[in-house]
């Protein structure tokens, strides 16, 4: 349990400082809240649009592709605390590992979900 | 909080919370006309507001705490005023910089609002058409005594 | 060359173009200036800008005076300019010597309205949607003659004489924030019975 | 992916807005980030001022009118003068020097305003520091004003008929101190932005209108010249003796923000350039208006002593003079474009009315050709390009 103190020292202060925070400014800050407060706000005019309005799926293609990407280096952290004692395989396993995703990377990339903004109006 | 006697705790909470509220203050972007290039050149290199802890212009009022009314209200964007006022985050205060903004100024007629406290209630009165830097600040200073006297509305 | 001579080249090359129309030369301290009647104002204005020898291509400004009293009460003002050989309105046509050119048209209080002039200079859209807003004429054929400066609900023509120049009224500060919570309802019906709509079209 | 029928999005891009250059207002319909219709409203910064000015005499309109285009306030004036002193006929008793002393303080102020428009301008883009070296140069512009009428941006020095007063001890000295200085700091600038990749990326082919299109909206001023158009109204229809400067009218020919910013910057060269020649023709003291006392107040000093000046100046104090009847249009190349008012005189001591020709009004509407089909960062970019000065539009 010993080993551990400094990591829990750590954790305290840092939820302590943000829990305490947000504590405080619950209690010290006043609240007024007012229908006008709440409306969405769209520099200063009644909004046009409603904000529930249907998007494009290429926005969740883009977020689902970086969610894949994230969690792919995710995985590169504790391999590279551990791998010394990996050794060989375990440096060949990563590669292949990344040669799978960097393959779907390339594919996906030629099927241009990347471009989401379309071509842009140049002239000239 | 009470008063223990331990000196620490002496400086009430009041005081404390009113300082940081004071020293930090953000205003949002509210340019209306030749005010709004007076308040940039205030913001700039020679007369610069950062050393009063005003140097941030939020764009959003979510994220702001001080609203420069800069120029001549019309009537047009009367309830835009309004609504950005409404929108600010508590505590806020209203500066009304310059003579339009304060009661219409040169500007007396069907389209200006004669003074925007009919439609905000403002706290700093900035004379001027349009005031110099200098006095803006001033107005700023005296806006930030203002808040260290004032009761921390809790 | 003197004023009073270039009034009579621009008048004078008009005239022989648009031989019906009744354009009579006026006087004025800066440009040669000439009225025209109503109904000839749109083919004046093309041939302004297209006849070689004119090649007016800058419509620089369309305002409006308001002689109140005086009957016919309204003065509608373009202001034209000849770039010479900045700009060739004709294509292939020699430029015509750089000068500016005044055209007026009078106009009763009654019936205050002008032919438009967008579709020969498109930047006349927003002046005349001004005038609209400020001084009640009205521009027959224009696209969207809607108030562009005064707020969409405004009652009356602030630059006319007869308005005031300070109305002791208290200046609206609330508007409906956003759509009520039936809008709100009607507007996502609306939009997905649009989207079946357009399903089924495919 | 692209035959997706996908639904716009209305969003303003309002008049509380830290880019727009003022209360302008546009209502977006988007489609992800590129602008599928832009339709911008203005009218929210309408002063009245052409009703205010009707109601005032002829030489109280000059502080009106330059709260009209707040960065150009100087050719403001200047523009109104000369159109005044045009349906006066006292063009003719100006003398030689208030002429070059007009023509000094109307190129300062266009390079005042291209400060500002490059701050702000490249502010907006993301170059933050670029705001900061602009606006110092404009308070050392901004102390020549304070020199002259102890006001920082409106000192209103150009009157009807001359000007204000005498120019003060030291104004050669400290306008000679700006001129030699400026070169350098303009060329701090190109250093700053004109090779710079991300500015280049974020300009080059945005926000472009075709010839045909600027001359058909009326736009007559930098953004003419930056498309090939070289009309420039020092040289085509030249005032205050500028066919005696010699400066040339800089253009371009893509028509994109890129080239309306390298046609500016030149601009500011040219008008440094136009501002020591007329500082050579202008001798440090001397006369200063046109000496007819029904538009010009006389010298203090003789007001004090003799008779007939203290009649001439509680006239001219309590009831201004007469224009006579008639009509004037003397335009003025103002830092945006052609500028000029348009004065209807009937006679009496007030103007019948006054209308102000603003480059920034055509300009805000050519807007939704430029922007249609770009990103939305684009919208900053043209926005910024086109140095739009709401008070200019809605007057």
């Amino acid at each position: 349990m010993e080993g551990f103190t400094p990591i829990l020292i750590m954790i305290g202060l840092a939820v302590g400082f943000s829990g305490g925070n947000m504590l405080l400014s619950q209690f010290i800050g006043p609240r007024k809240p007012s229908p006008e407060k709440e409306a969405p706000y769209e520099c200063g005019m009644p909004a046009v649009g409603d904000a529930r309005e249907r998007q494009s799926v290429k926005f969740y293609l883009v977020a689902m592709i970086f969610l894949l990407f994230d969690i792919e280096v995710a995985f590169l952290y504790p391999w590279a605390i551990a791998s010394r004692d990996l050794g060989k395989t375990g440096f060949w396993q990563i590669v292949t590992f990344f040669g799978l995703l960097v393959t779907g990377y390339i594919y996906v990339w030629r099927k241009g979900a990347f471009d989401w903004s379309g071509e842009r109006k140049r002239h000239g | 909080m009470a008063d223990v006697h331990i000196p620490i705790l002496t400086t009430t909470v009041e005081k404390m919370v009113q300082w940081a509220r004071r020293s930090a203050i953000w205003p949002v972007t509210f340019g209306l006309a030749c005010c709004a290039i007076e308040m940039m050149a205030m913001s700039c290199g020679r007369y610069d507001i950062a050393r009063f802890g005003a140097e941030v212009f939020r764009g959003s009022p979510r994220q702001s705490d001080l609203m420069i009314v800069a120029g001549r209200l019309s009537r047009k964007m009367a309830p835009v005023l309004r609504r950005v006022y409404d929108q600010m985050a508590e505590p806020k205060w209203v500066i009304s910089m310059g003579a339009c903004a304060s009661c219409g100024g040169v500007f007396d007629n069907y389209s200006i609002v004669q003074g925007c406290d009919q439609i905000v209630p403002i706290d700093v009165f900035v004379p001027g058409c349009p005031p110099r830097p200098e006095a803006l600040i001033y107005g700023i200073v005296q806006l930030q005594r203002k808040i260290d006297r004032s009761r921390m509305s809790a | 060359m003197p004023d009073s001579q270039i009034d009579t080249l621009v008048a004078e090359a008009l005239r022989i173009a648009a031989p019906d129309a009744r354009i009579e030369p006026a006087t004025a301290v800066d440009m040669p200036t000439a009225y025209v009647d109503r109904d000839h104002l749109v083919e004046v204005c093309r041939l302004l800008r297209d006849a070689p020898a004119l090649q007016f291509a800058l419509l620089a400004d369309v305002t409006a005076a308001d002689f109140f009293p005086a009957e016919p009460r309204f003065e509608v003002v373009y202001h034209f300019a000849c770039l010479g050989s900045a700009y060739v309105t004709v294509p292939g046509a020699s430029p015509a010597p750089a000068r500016r050119f005044r055209l007026k048209v009078r106009i009763s209080g009654a019936d205050a309205s002008v032919p438009t002039v967008t579709g020969i200079y498109p930047t006349a859209n927003w002046l005349e949607r001004e005038l609209y807003d400020l001084m009640g004429l009205r521009f027959e054929g224009h696209p969207d003659l809607r108030r562009i400066l005064m707020a969409e609900d405004w009652v009356g023509h602030p630059l006319r004489k007869d308005y005031p120049v300070q109305i002791r009224k208290d200046s609206a500060s609330w508007e409906p924030i956003q759509l009520s919570a039936e809008e709100f309802a009607e507007n996502v019906r609306a939009t997905r019975a649009r989207a079946h709509k357009a399903a089924e079209k495919r | 992916m692209s035959d997706i029928r996908t639904e716009t999005m209305t969003v303003n891009m309002g008049p509380q807005h830290p880019s727009t250059h003022g209360v302008l207002n546009l209502v977006l319909q988007l489609d992800g980030e590129n602008i599928v219709s832009a339709e911008p409203t203005i009218g929210f910064l309408h002063t009245g001022i052409e009703k205010t000015a009707e109601q005032k005499k002829w030489q109280q309109v000059i502080p009106l009118v330059e709260r009209m285009d707040y960065l150009g306030a100087q050719s403001n004036s200047l523009a109104y003068c000369l159109s005044v002193e045009r349906l006066l006929g006292i063009e003719s008793q100006i003398p030689d020097r208030v002429v070059y002393i007009r023509v000094l303080i109307a190129e300062l102020q266009r390079l005042a305003s291209h400060l500002v428009w490059l701050g702000t301008h490249g502010m907006e883009i993301g170059a933050i520091s670029v705001m900061m070296y602009c606006f110092r140069e404009r308070e050392q512009l901004l102390n020549l004003n304070e020199m002259l009428a102890g006001f920082r941006m409106f000192p209103s020095y150009i009157r009807i008929g001359g000007l204000r007063e005498d120019l003060p001890r030291g104004f050669h000295a400290a306008v000679k101190e700006f001129l030699d200085k400026f070169p350098g700091k303009l060329e701090e600038y190109h250093k700053l932005l004109t090779k710079n990749q991300v500015w280049i990326l974020r300009t080059k082919g945005v926000g472009y209108l075709s010839k045909e299109d600027t001359m058909a909206m009326g736009l007559a001023g930098p953004m003419a010249r930056a498309v090939g158009i070289p009309y420039d109204v020092r040289k085509t229809f030249p005032y205050l003796k500028y066919q005696t400067f010699d400066f040339i009218v800089p253009t371009h020919t893509d028509g994109d923000v890129y080239a309306r910013y390298l046609v500016k910057m030149e601009e500011m060269r040219q008008s440094v350039s136009i501002c020591r020649q007329a500082l050579e023709r202008i001798t440090p003291t001397g006369v200063y208006d046109c000496g007819d006392y029904r538009f010009v107040p006389p010298p203090k000093d003789r007001v004090y002593t003799e008779m007939e000046a203290l009649i001439q100046h509680f006239l001219l104090y309590s009831q201004g003079f007469n224009v006579p009847k008639g009509e004037c249009y003397v335009p003025v190349e103002g830092p945006r474009g052609e500028h000029g008012f348009y004065i209807v005189s009937d006679g009496t001591n007030r103007p019948l009315r006054v209308k102000a020709r603003a480059p920034s009004y055509v300009a805000c509407q050519a807007l939704p050709k430029m922007i249609n089909g770009g990103l939305i960062a684009d919208v900053i970019a043209v926005i910024g390009s086109t140095d739009v000065v709401m008070g200019d539009v809605d007057r």
